[in-house]
């Protein structure tokens, strides 16, 4: 155990006036008083003569250069190629992992050629009202069917547009996702 | 030669005296030429101040945002100089409420009496060579009373709100202003006594060869210091806004005020702020008063043609820029350490400087 | 002191207290009602001086409800779990270690709110988190409500 | 320059859109009023959770909502146009919420942020004390998904609620011309 | 207010005849809206003049019932709900969890995944600190700090970002390691922010730690001492200034601090102002365990082998961490089931809280609000 009773000293900061008579105590109080004060103002002084230092990004003006991270959680999507194909295969382990019941997929079942019953996504349905971005979602899908969007900008004017049906109107899983 | 100068400066004292003269061939009756000269004085003013505080308003932001490294206001009309018009005409059109269980006449009262009182000490100042609404022989007197008055309408509108918030906030300047007054006085006298009147434009005249903060050695200098921070104390800025203290009173004694009578109370601030850096610029820093170094006749006649009336805005928005200096700088204080400020240090050190003043006086020390 | 110290030792001021030692920490499980006889000794004694109570809670075992203390010494940096079994779990009553340890008293309001134990001599019992028109205490097992929680 | 700017136009989903009625001196006024009122949008300090940390963000330096005149946050309700409910609101605070938004004098807007306010969120299921969307106890105007959303989507919402208050009738009277454009989502 | 007092100016409770309050008191309440609250709090104050005499805390305006929630939710999951407690130090409390499912489970977690988990750890102390900073700069008056100490908490939002893929609650802890790889520009951007916050601490030291207004409101305000602060159960900065040595980090060490290098910082005053110098000599300290991590991460797995499902053992499991406020318990009961039977966050907000009415007794409503920011309370993580 390390008991530090000094303070790290930073450049020279702590104020401590001597008991040295009570004049000099009260005139070295004032001087001490008004030097710190000084150097605070100096400071934003400083960055009132230099606008170079302004860090601000203007939002809706930097729309076209703005980059989320590569990793940026901005909302779930279930991509879809050019066949108007996804990967889900409905097997629901996603709604299972989701904390708070964000995610249901409806699931239906299709005849396939050759006779088999399989079990195929009717709707999927993402909550983005109730959704925290938590990842586990997409961490527990076995075909990676579901992927992070980056778009952030979800603001609406009528909360029931914040529920998404995910998959495209007649869309349907690729071949090789299929099980 | 005269001819020459008007063309390069404006001088508003050459608009005054033509006004006077068209309005006397206008109108016989002394009278009524005084009351119509009145009426434009105070159409005029009232309109100077209200794009003084868009202006300040507009200053404030963005001194801020400079000093806090980002941009401020920029979207609102040209690089955001819109913005107090927005936020004014927003205000203007809000609901004004007044709410239950508050007193209400005094509630309503309070943003007016706060408003006219800052209003009314603007009367004696000095804008430019030869132009001044009253040239009062009393004009420092009148406006420390004057400012003093403020407290009444603070008290009136934390007692009035019926909110303890309000109340503590309004108690608290109750005891702020009536004891910095004290200091500022004592600042005020030492000019007095070294210039030898109470009337502005005598002050102003005896700063013709030198300002006082240049011509009184240290004492000056000390009752000058004094003076802005009793003055930041008393028109309730930061690090001195314990009435307001957003973060302990939640707005402190305008709590409960909405819409154009919290507007009222934006406007006396900034008023008031306007009216103590003039005050500042005039009894220290010479008014309106060019910039004279000795001999050096060459660089003077240059700043003669600078005209007057920049001189004292000049001045004046310098003082009011430290001042927001300080809001964007400080933490605020105790009501204690407020208090403690007051009467263990700025007092005593006026009093002591006042009598240094007096000996300067009597000796003829100055310049 | 080691676990084996600390359980002879507290066997020797509680005959009824059962011992577990499966966990980090030790438990030392008593009924309720020898709550004080047996944590008073704690923190007084110098050899213990359990002067650091940094967890209280209790859970619901359905049949009975169990007080969890986990009490430290900053002084020997030992630490033990003291858990006080309450048989009746329609009106559960314990005694307030809250003068023992100023800590106990907001703790004890919560697990009142929560679990709707009450608790003897506490200084200010009240309702902390809910408010008093809550109906039922939720952290309870058998709390129902259709409302709010579905799944 | 301008044409850059025209792409940069944000499209909201649900967008407001009126016919063109009124006198032309009603028009002009509800114009100047509404562009006051959308750029001086002053919030209460509202923050009970994990998004308010995300707002002081949307304040600080580096997105710096005073950009648009919003910086001037008010503690006390009877000074604010807005209320930014950022958090969690659970049963013993709706009444406070409640409370705040009456004091609140009009006209008053109310932006939802995060997914805890709009729906309780990651407290919807198996929770006893959370409200289940804040629209449940104040009218809102617009919703921010996010958990919390950046600040970048706040300032997002904020536009949103610019454009909508541009769209408001004040002086005029036929308020039924306005009518919802579904799903307009054109980013 | 008034001086003398008469019994008539006592009011009592009707039923009870307990004296309600005095008329020369005046009850304010602070809160549930109050700027100086940092959230929802509620402070029943009786005033006499400005100077405090009796303070009651009512909580609960933001109470989630997590506990209640955690019991539904599986291991996996309950780690999220943690992050939206202290949300300041979301990734400590996640740390916090999965390290009491790794305990119960005995699992071994790979050296990189540790390495990683202290220097987000670290790098969220910093953060929170910053905000704490900020914070309490804009609570007793000052504007500008708030503004730059944002602007390095923004450097390190957006590392976080990087990284984990949210700016806040970063939820990038899973149990038996973390969710994915370090991102290939880590050690690059946090070296740059470690010599950004190195450079810019002595303009936080110019603008407040020196400034005599700000000295003068923390120093003598607020006393705790050591003995109540043991006996309220304080923890973390709040306790380290009553010179209570209560760091987690050192006396029970957890995922490899016992290995680096640095200090627990302790001052003795127990005033405010002590409490502020630990926070700012806990970021340099932060700075500093990150230093000796950054250039060694070990190369290996980030994330051991877990079942799918995961069930513990039967049994009472009990982990602490510190978090940027201090002692953060994590009390799991199990039966053996997918679920806890019963979860029990011990926050140390809770108690920091329970002794601020002891450190204000006396004091001014501005002193108040001093305390508050001093011992930097997270509302969320109380009512939990």
């Amino acid at each position: 155990m390390v008991l530090i009773t000094g303070y790290v000293k930073m450049n020279g900061t702590e104020i401590n006036i001597k008991k040295t008579g009570f004049l000099k105590e009260y005139f070295g109080t004032i001087f001490t008083s008004l030097s710190s004060l000084l150097t605070g103002m100096k400071l934003t002084g400083y960055y009132f003569i230099h606008p170079n230092k302004i860090i601000t990004e203007q939002y809706p003006d930097n729309r076209a250069t703005l980059k989320m991270a590569e990793r940026f959680r901005g909302e779930v999507t279930l991509p879809h190629n050019e066949n108007n194909e996804h990967r889900c295969n409905g097997c629901q382990s996603c709604e299972i992992a989701c904390p708070n019941g964000s995610i249901k997929i409806v699931t239906k079942h299709e005849i396939s050629e050759d006779g088999k019953k399989k079990k195929r996504i009717d709707t999927w349905v993402y909550h983005l009202e109730m959704c925290t971005f938590c990842n586990l979602c997409i961490e527990a899908c076995p075909s990676k069917a579901i992927v992070m969007g980056k778009k952030f900008e979800h603001s609406v004017y009528d909360k029931s547009q914040l529920v998404k049906i995910l998959n495209k109107p007649g869309s349907k899983v690729m071949k090789e996702a299929e099980e | 030669m005269e001819k020459l100068h008007l063309l390069f400066v404006f001088s508003f004292s050459w608009l005054a005296s033509h006004l006077n003269m068209w309005l006397r061939t206008g109108i016989g009756n002394s009278f009524l030429l005084l009351v119509t000269e009145m009426l434009i004085a105070g159409i005029s003013l009232l309109a100077f101040l209200v794009i003084l505080c868009f202006f300040l308003g507009y200053m404030e932001r963005k001194v801020a945002a400079f000093m806090e490294i980002r941009l401020g206001p920029n979207r609102v009309g040209p690089k955001g100089s819109l913005q107090i018009v927005a936020d004014t005409v927003k205000l203007l059109f809000k609901e004004g409420l007044t709410p239950d269980g508050s007193d209400k006449f005094l509630f309503n009262l309070a943003p007016f009496v706060v408003v006219v009182t800052s209003m009314l000490a603007i009367a004696p100042l000095a804008f430019a060579r030869d132009f001044q609404l009253w040239d009062v022989n009393i004009g420092i007197f009148y406006v420390t009373s004057i400012s003093s008055m403020a407290v009444i309408g603070i008290l009136m509108a934390g007692w009035s709100s019926s909110n303890k918030y309000s109340l503590i906030g309004a108690m608290r300047s109750g005891a702020q202003i009536v004891s910095y007054e004290l200091s500022i006085g004592l600042s005020l006298i030492s000019i007095v006594i070294l210039s030898g009147s109470l009337r502005l434009s005598d002050i102003i005249q005896s700063q013709a060869n030198g300002w006082w903060i240049f011509k009184g050695h240290i004492p000056v200098l000390i009752s000058f210091i004094i003076f802005i921070i009793a003055s930041t104390a008393e028109i309730n800025r930061a690090p001195f806004d314990l009435t307001e203290a957003e973060q302990e009173l939640t707005g402190g004694f305008h709590t409960e005020y909405a819409g154009m009578k919290f507007a009222m109370f934006l406007l006396s601030e900034y008023i008031n702020l306007f009216i103590v850096s003039a005050i500042a610029a005039t009894i220290f820093l010479g008014g309106w008063m060019p910039f004279h170094i000795g001999n050096l006749t060459g660089f003077n006649h240059a700043m003669d043609y600078i005209p007057s009336s920049l001189w004292f805005f000049g001045k004046t928005f310098f003082i009011i820029f430290i001042i927001m200096w300080f809001r964007w700088t400080f933490p605020r204080l105790r009501i204690d350490q407020l208090l403690n400020l007051e009467w263990k240090y700025l007092l005593p050190i006026s009093m002591g400087n006042t009598l240094l003043v007096s000996a300067m006086a009597v000796f003829g020390w100055y310049l | 002191m080691t676990k084996e110290e600390l359980k002879y030792k507290l066997g020797e001021i509680s005959r009824e207290a059962a011992f577990d030692e499966t966990g980090e920490f030790l438990n030392v499980i008593i009924p309720s009602p020898e709550l004080l006889p047996l944590i008073k000794p704690l923190r007084l004694n110098k050899e213990f001086y359990f002067d650091y109570l940094f967890c209280i809670t209790c859970v619901d075992w359905k049949d009975y409800l169990s007080m969890v203390y986990h009490l430290t010494s900053t002084l020997h940096r030992h630490t033990c779990v003291v858990q006080a079994t309450i048989t009746d779990v329609h009106c559960p009553q314990i005694e307030s270690v809250s003068g023992i340890w100023k800590t106990a008293e907001l703790n004890e309001n919560e697990i009142y709110d929560l679990f709707g134990v009450t608790f003897l001599n506490h200084p200010n019992l009240r309702r902390l988190f809910l408010g008093d028109q809550w109906k039922g205490y939720p952290l309870r097992k058998d709390y129902t409500d259709e409302h709010m929680i579905l799944l | 320059m301008k044409k850059g700017k025209e792409e940069n136009k944000i499209v909201f989903p649900g967008q407001l859109h009126e016919s063109p009625e009124g006198g032309m001196l009603v028009t002009k006024l509800d114009e100047i009023v509404n562009w006051a009122r959308s750029n001086s949008l002053w919030p209460l300090i509202f923050g009970t959770s994990c998004c308010a940390i995300e707002m002081m963000h949307a304040a600080g330096a580096k997105y710096d909502w005073s950009r648009f005149g919003f910086e001037v946050a008010r503690a006390t309700p009877r000074q604010a146009d807005l209320i930014i409910v950022a958090g969690t609101i659970v049963m013993k605070m709706a009444p406070v919420l409640k409370r705040l938004y009456d004091q609140m004098p009009d006209p008053k807007y109310v932006i939802a942020m995060g997914a805890c306010t709009i729906s309780g969120g990651p407290f919807f299921y198996n929770t006893y004390s959370v409200v289940k969307g804040v629209d449940h106890i104040i009218p809102v105007d617009v919703y921010i998904p996010g958990c919390p959303p950046r600040p970048e989507a706040l300032l997002h919402g904020m536009i949103a609620l610019q454009e909508k208050i541009k769209h408001q009738p004040v002086f005029r009277k036929n308020k039924k011309e306005i009518h919802h454009d579904e799903r307009r989502i054109k980013i | 207010m008034q001086m003398t007092r008469k019994p008539s100016d006592i009011t009592t409770d009707a039923k009870s005849g307990e004296v309600l309050h005095h008329e020369g008191e005046f009850i304010i309440n602070m809160g549930p809206q109050h700027p100086a609250t940092h959230g929802v709090l509620h402070l029943k104050i009786w005033l006499e003049g400005e100077t405090i005499k009796k303070i009651e805390p009512h909580l609960g305006y933001i109470h989630r019932g997590i506990e209640k929630m955690c019991e539904r939710l599986s291991y996996r999951q309950f780690i999220f709900s943690t992050s939206r407690m202290d949300y300041l130090s979301a990734h400590i409390n996640n740390q916090a969890c999965a390290l009491a499912v790794e305990k119960a489970l005995g699992l071994e977690v790979p050296p990189r995944a540790k390495a990683i988990r202290i220097i987000l750890a670290e790098l969220t102390r910093i953060a929170s600190h910053e905000l704490w900073w900020a914070c309490s700069g804009l609570d007793l008056g000052g504007v500008t700090p708030f503004f730059y100490a944002f602007r390095e908490r923004e450097a390190i939002n957006d590392i976080m970002e990087e990284t984990c893929g949210a700016r806040l609650t970063q939820n990038f802890i899973v149990p038996g390691g973390v969710m994915s790889d370090l991102h290939h520009n880590f050690q690059k951007r946090v070296k740059r922010v470690l010599t950004q916050i190195k450079d810019n601490l002595h303009e936080y030291d110019e603008i407040l730690t020196g400034n005599i207004i700000f000295q003068n409101r923390l120093k003598e305000v607020g006393y705790l001492s050591r003995e109540d602060a043991i006996s309220y159960g304080c923890t973390g900065p709040a306790a380290r200034g009553s010179g209570l040595s209560c760091d987690i980090r050192k006396l029970y060490p957890y995922d490899g601090y016992e290995k680096l290098d640095f200090d627990e910082i302790i001052f003795n005053e127990g005033d405010c102002w002590a409490r502020y110098r630990v926070r700012m000599a806990e970021i340099l300290q932060s700075v500093h365990i990150i230093e000796q991590l950054i250039d060694s991460i070990p190369d290996g797995e980030f994330q051991a082998k877990t079942k799918n499902v995961i069930k513990l053992p039967k049994g009472q499991f009990y982990q602490r961490v510190e978090t940027a406020r201090g002692e953060l318990g994590v009390f799991i009961v199990s039966d053996g089931a997918a679920t806890p039977y019963r979860c029990k966050f011990r926050s140390p907000n809770f108690s920091n809280l329970s002794a601020i009415p002891q450190m204000a007794q006396g004091a001014k409503i501005g002193d108040l609000v001093a305390i508050m920011a001093t011992v930097d309370l997270v509302i969320p993580d109380i009512d939990r």
